[in-house]
């Protein structure tokens, strides 16, 4: 029991205390419900361009084929086994060139974030080639590299260069001043202070970057796969497009955007673990 | 990508193929070329163009030893100062026209004037656009054009977005099964389909450039013996519905021609050269002249011999397109 | 006696007045407000108020109520939760278990009854110190007024001509001032303090101190104070509670919660010197662990 | 004179205090000095081109023309006053379609920044969307909305949009909780502590999603003229690509460069302005 | 006597010993090192130092020598430039003119030889306690000797049990504490200590001062240390050096300076009762403006 003096009003019941409240609103009640949440949206899209195609009939097969019209389209292609191949080598494409450009630009970001000397030097020309178009770079790199696997991937590796570099370039500069005082006073410099104080309190601006960078990977890809080739999914999409097989065309873009999301997903995760380890 | 080397031995073939080339297809789906080069010990690379620009853009570039564009694209190419040259014809087609819907109420070219019409700059539908209006007496200032990529400009037609599109296949042969209509055809306008090598490869290893015009050879006769086999691999490469890849084959596309370039493709040519010159894509007319002097090789073509190449069920599974390593 | 115009610089080193005057309600029933018209005084009630961050319980069985416009010090040992319990106070925890009533009625998330000044400043890096201060101004205040308030405090914490500054161009007691005025601003029925006057010298402690107890005076509003000053506690507050584990029953279970609840006899400004806040301070240096006589 | 009691050797000298060291530098030595060091790299670059080309020789002029034949193609063209007319209507179609982009895309991060429901239904559908290609917009958005100027601001306004959802969508994920708790405490919330407290929080990675944007509406822009356009860089870059005019074609990149590399530079006043305000 | 092994922890509540027994070196020399063999101890010289930020000049003709191994406090009121003065010495401001040497040379930009307890805890916030203490440790350790020095003082501070949690995680004392043992982990040369117990209570205070000094006996390193408690900087300084204008003299420039600068007699630890400190009490109280009657 409590000891005090003048105690006043003070009631102290012997109930030992309720375990804290959790607050995890709308995600905790359904196992899964997040995912379920996220799915109303695209279920209702879906549901529309249905009853735009095949039951108001307001688009022709060909201006907006009906989304069963797609779906058998996909499941041809997956029976001759091309689907797999269209997916996979789009797949490592992006994922190389991703791997590839993030790095640069974190390196490239990180240089010209700290040191103002570099930063002078190069940041004009880097903002000018960051304004130079996907598609301007196509006969350039088929000149210069020539028309194998290197150039897709490099092509797709500057895509992901520039979100990736502007975001830890700018974050950089922002990073709690305090905090990067303390780690000098410490005895912590270049590349020791970068790793202990201000990388970590980019984390969370690098992540943005890399999810940019992921998604205009993708967004590349299909100007990469303009550089003659005869697989890939941005290739099934030129082709379709010139074809005029609008369902394909179709099924290329869903398995774009599906398999962009897949991937952000799992970079998601990623970042989460990053910053709980970070922030 | 080059291989500048003057008395080298090619160790590559860098050679395309093309929906718009049906002859590829076959050579490719049979393993020929392959086979006949083997002796000489040199490899066979594909490279797909999705259209003669592309076809252009990589003999520039020298990515490929062979490309095959239309006739005006050919003669662009060179026109602009690309070393290129036209050694053979593959076939005459006829594919491009200009299309209208269904309940247009425009009968004639004549009656385009004023109205908007979607083409792709410098491709084949846009001098055969160019040349019909000219024929009925209008221009180009006279109608508003859309500059739009083929397939979308069917979309924009199919929208009602434009009045007339210059239409090229096998696009248009799928809006005609929808319904659309050729307002106009006249196979004269279109510029065949030609096969092109830089001149590099031209001048120094002119032994397989013969061989390739061999091959294209017996393709040549293959296709024109079959037709449906024709249409059938068409289909297969260009993802088309089987019918509308026998509408190309059998009503548009004619095998049965002489392959040496010579005064029609040259006659053909001539007429598209005005438009490069009128649209600003090439300086003076003297340039297009020029181009047009120096643009064939019939040579190979004149001495022509067909192979005759067993080939392999799943050549096109075993050939080395571009990326696939094996 | 300071009055509310006296102004306060950093290099200002004249001798205070004495402390104000004003007398608080007496504890232990829901006196009246003793504040101007106009000022709302009100009470705080805690029943069984507990707290646990995982498995580690900080806080358990608080109960105790607070009369309108009464000072509340809390004292205790760093870590042991005296920052919790006035976060549960504000309403800005969710975690808390028991229950708490301002004025009857459960507290809400983010009070708008209460006005806190955090233990750490928490100004705006981005604002000015006036813009900073103005952040606390009530919504209801006129523009006109909230300028008027803001300059008076401003000039009272010493910091007029500190207005425009960032926060980090100033000092980290300036800062503190700058975040005390802010919570003042609120003219709050119930104001929570955190340490407010930790990182300030005897002097500008001494003029916030009356500062604190002027506003109050002013307002009746009632006050909970966390502070290590046991002496601080004793001339500013009327009642001091002291959180801890209780030192007779070292088997009890895991949590701080009330150790001693004293009231501090007699009107401010209080004697230094009487007997029975000597008591009282030895008691509470007893309670805090440390041997007074070395004081 | 000072009033110490033990002063221990403390001298007191009479000389006024110094003026505080001013440390710029670099760009502080030469008027113009930034400008000048910025310009080295992109001035080799072009003097490497100079001696790939007409010096050595080793591109043909349709490969890769000399600096100067591109000069004089731009020349040409701007003698014609067609440059001119390019520029403007591509600028113009940038800055609206960008102007569009940043504003729903601050609006929509902001809101799924915020609001935990509203991101649980509506970020994986966002996500989906931004893993569609440019080029795969073209023939959607020639279904939807036809071929006028409209459409192509909207897929220009599409490519600005994401970078600046985004980055507005992580910050905001991380702002100072403290800071927020501050705002909340104070009676702040919604939209007021959105505008108080978290907005000029993540002013500096909402530039860097604005300048991200900037580029991308660039980027996009060439994409879009490919709707049915007959000026506009973009439709010069695709038309002097199709008729192999290399000249052009690098004249286009070097403008579409240019005048991206300006617009950043304006934006980027702009961001050391709301800097110097907010951070 | 508090042993370096004795634990602390927030909910400890017994007394503590008297403070460590260790005497400092006289001050006005360049008195040899007391320290163990192994650690150094360096005399810090200011020669002239002033600061100013745009117009307004904050420190002026700052002219001292501190012997290696001398504790001095430095006192003055809030915004007076005590912080400033400190970052000047541990080479973290660029601004200042005059000259400062260490140990005979000119300080360094970020100076190796000096370690810093900044006035705000400044921990990293994605790192544990433990790795944050661990950023102090000097490079040469080794891995084992690191991990035994960060024990040894998070023990010390009380934050064993508390080394995985995150700094936002504790209370506003547990992460000043954790900011203090950074530094000490360091064993510089010269110890900057800015307000390094202002947010403790009275037990732990006690504890974190006798800490200080036995770490000082140990390792005779030279501190300069800012306080605001008159007391706190009798019981642990050689010298306090008070900072503020010149009363004497209200014409004088802009700028605080030297105002008092008085060497406390006795070793440590010093009875407060005596009169010889109870006269610089009152000296320094009434040099913050304060009359020493009240308190
Ligand atoms: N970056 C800056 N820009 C402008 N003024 C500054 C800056 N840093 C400090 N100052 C000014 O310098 C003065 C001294 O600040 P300093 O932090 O040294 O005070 P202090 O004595 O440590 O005070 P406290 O006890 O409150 O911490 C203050 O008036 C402050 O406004
Ligand atoms: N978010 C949190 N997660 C885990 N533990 C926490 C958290 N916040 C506080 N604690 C724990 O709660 C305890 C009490 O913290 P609190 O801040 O209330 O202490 P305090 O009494 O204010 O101490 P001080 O005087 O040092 O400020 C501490 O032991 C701390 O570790
Ligand atoms: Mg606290
Ligand atoms: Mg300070």
């Amino acid at each position: 029991m409590t000891d005090t003096l003048y105690v006043t009003g003070a009631s102290v019941p012997d109930a030992t205390p309720k375990p804290p409240r959790r607050r995890n609103r709308l995600t905790r009640k359904v196992p899964g419900g997040g995912l379920l949440i996220g799915a109303v949206v695209p279920v209702l899209l879906l549901g529309l361009w249905w009853l735009a195609t095949d039951v108001t009939g307001t688009f022709s097969q060909v201006q907006l084929p009906a989304p069963q019209a797609v779906f058998s389209a996909g499941l041809g292609l997956f029976e001759s086994g091309e689907l797999f191949e269209h997916m996979a080598i789009s797949l490592q494409r992006v994922l190389l060139g991703f791997a590839i450009g993030a790095v640069l630009g974190l390196a490239l970001g990180a240089l010209l974030g700290l040191s103002s000397i570099a930063d002078g030097l190069l940041h004009p020309t880097v903002g000018a080639f960051r304004a130079v178009p996907s598609l301007a770079w196509v006969p350039l790199l088929l000149l210069w590299v020539g028309i194998d696997e290197d150039s897709k991937v490099i092509l797709i590796a500057i895509g992901a260069f520039f979100p990736v570099f502007t975001a830890i370039h700018s974050a950089l500069r922002h990073v709690d001043a305090q905090l990067v005082e303390a780690g000098r006073a410490f005895g912590f410099h270049g590349v020791r202070l970068l790793g202990t104080v201000q990388l970590p309190a980019v984390v969370p601006s690098v992540f943005s970057g890399l999810r940019l960078a992921l998604a205009q990977a993708w967004l590349f890809l299909v100007a990469a796969e303009l550089l003659a080739s005869s697989e890939g999914l941005g290739f099934l999409l030129t082709e379709s497009q010139n074809n005029g097989r609008t369902d394909r065309l179709l099924l290329a873009i869903v398995l774009l955007a599906l398999l962009g999301k897949l991937t952000d997903t799992l970079l998601g995760l990623l970042e989460r673990k990053a910053l709980k380890t970070w922030a | 990508g080059s291989d500048g080397g003057e008395d080298e031995q090619l160790e590559t073939l860098n050679i395309d193929f093309a929906t718009y080339n049906p002859l590829s297809l076959i050579i490719l789906e049979n393993g020929w070329l392959e086979e006949e080069l083997e002796e000489l010990d040199v490899d066979v690379k594909w490279v797909q163009s999705q259209g003669s620009n592309v076809a252009n853009e990589n003999l520039r570039a020298e990515n490929i030893h062979v490309g095959s564009t239309a006739g005006s694209a050919a003669l662009l190419n060179r026109a602009v100062g690309a070393d290129t040259h036209t050694i053979m014809i593959e076939n005459q087609p006829e594919w491009s026209a200009l299309v209208i819907n269904e309940d247009s109420d425009i009968e004639s070219v004549e009656d385009l004037e004023g109205a908007s019409i979607a083409a792709t700059p410098a491709t084949d539908p846009y001098f055969f656009m160019a040349r019909s209006l000219q024929e009925a007496g209008l221009s180009v200032d006279d109608v508003e054009i859309q500059a739009l990529q083929h397939a979308d400009g069917r979309q924009a037609l199919a929208n009602g977005d434009v009045d007339a599109w210059a239409g090229l296949d096998p696009i248009m042969a799928g809006a005609e099964a929808d319904g659309a209509e050729l307002l106009y055809r006249n196979v004269d306008f279109n510029t065949y389909s030609v096969v092109n090598a830089t001149g590099d490869f031209v001048e120094n290893h002119p032994d397989i450039a013969q061989i390739v015009v061999n091959v294209y050879e017996q393709a040549r006769e293959w296709a024109t013996e079959n037709p449906e086999g024709t249409a059938e691999i068409l289909a297969e490469y260009a993802g088309i519905e089987p019918e509308i890849a026998e509408a190309v084959i059998t009503e548009r596309t004619n095998f049965d021609i002489d392959p040496v370039p010579g005064d029609d493709v040259y006659a053909a040519m001539e007429a598209a050269g005005p438009f490069f010159v009128e649209n600003g894509d090439v300086d003076s007319q003297d340039d297009v002249d020029e181009a047009l002097e120096s643009l064939f090789h019939p040579e190979f073509a004149e001495n022509r011999e067909a192979t005759d190449a067993e080939g392999t069920e799943d050549a096109a599974d075993e050939a080395d397109i571009e990326e696939t390593e094996e | 006696m300071i009055s509310p115009a006296s102004t306060l610089t950093e290099d200002d080193v004249t001798a205070p007045g004495a402390a104000t005057g004003s007398s608080a309600p007496a504890s232990g029933s829901g006196a009246a407000s003793t504040g101007r018209p106009g000022y709302t005084s009100l009470d705080v009630r805690l029943d069984g108020v507990g707290r646990s961050f995982g498995e580690h319980t900080v806080l358990r069985d608080v109960s105790l109520t607070v009369a309108p416009g009464e000072v509340l010090a809390i004292l205790g040992s760093s870590g042991c939760g005296k920052s919790t319990l006035l976060r549960a106070v504000g309403g800005l925890d969710t975690g808390s278990t028991g229950q708490i009533l301002i004025d009857g009625s459960p507290v809400q998330r983010y009070d708008e009854r209460t006005a806190v000044g955090f233990q750490e400043p928490r100004l705006l890096p981005w604002r000015s110190i006036y813009k900073n201060v103005s952040l606390g101004l009530p919504r209801s205040l006129s523009k006109a007024e909230g300028r008027e308030r803001v300059d008076e405090l401003l000039e009272l914490v010493g910091l007029r001509d500190r207005a425009s500054l960032r926060p980090r161009e100033i000092s980290g007691g300036m800062a503190q001032r700058a975040s005390l005025a802010r919570a003042l601003a609120r003219r709050p029925g119930v104001l929570l303090l955190d340490e407010p006057f930790g990182a300030l010298d005897a002097l500008t402690r001494l003029k916030m101190q009356d500062l604190l107890l002027d506003l109050h005076a002013q307002t009746g509003t009632t006050v909970l104070l966390v502070t290590h000053d046991v002496d601080e506690a004793l001339q500013l507050a009327d009642r001091v509670l002291l959180l801890g584990r209780n030192p007779q029953d070292p088997a009890a279970a895991e949590g701080a919660t009330i150790a001693r609840l004293l009231e501090v006899p007699g009107t401010r400004p209080r004697d230094r010197a009487s007997a029975e806040l000597a008591a009282l301070r030895g008691e509470l240096f007893s309670g805090l662990g440390v041997d007074s006589h070395t004081h």
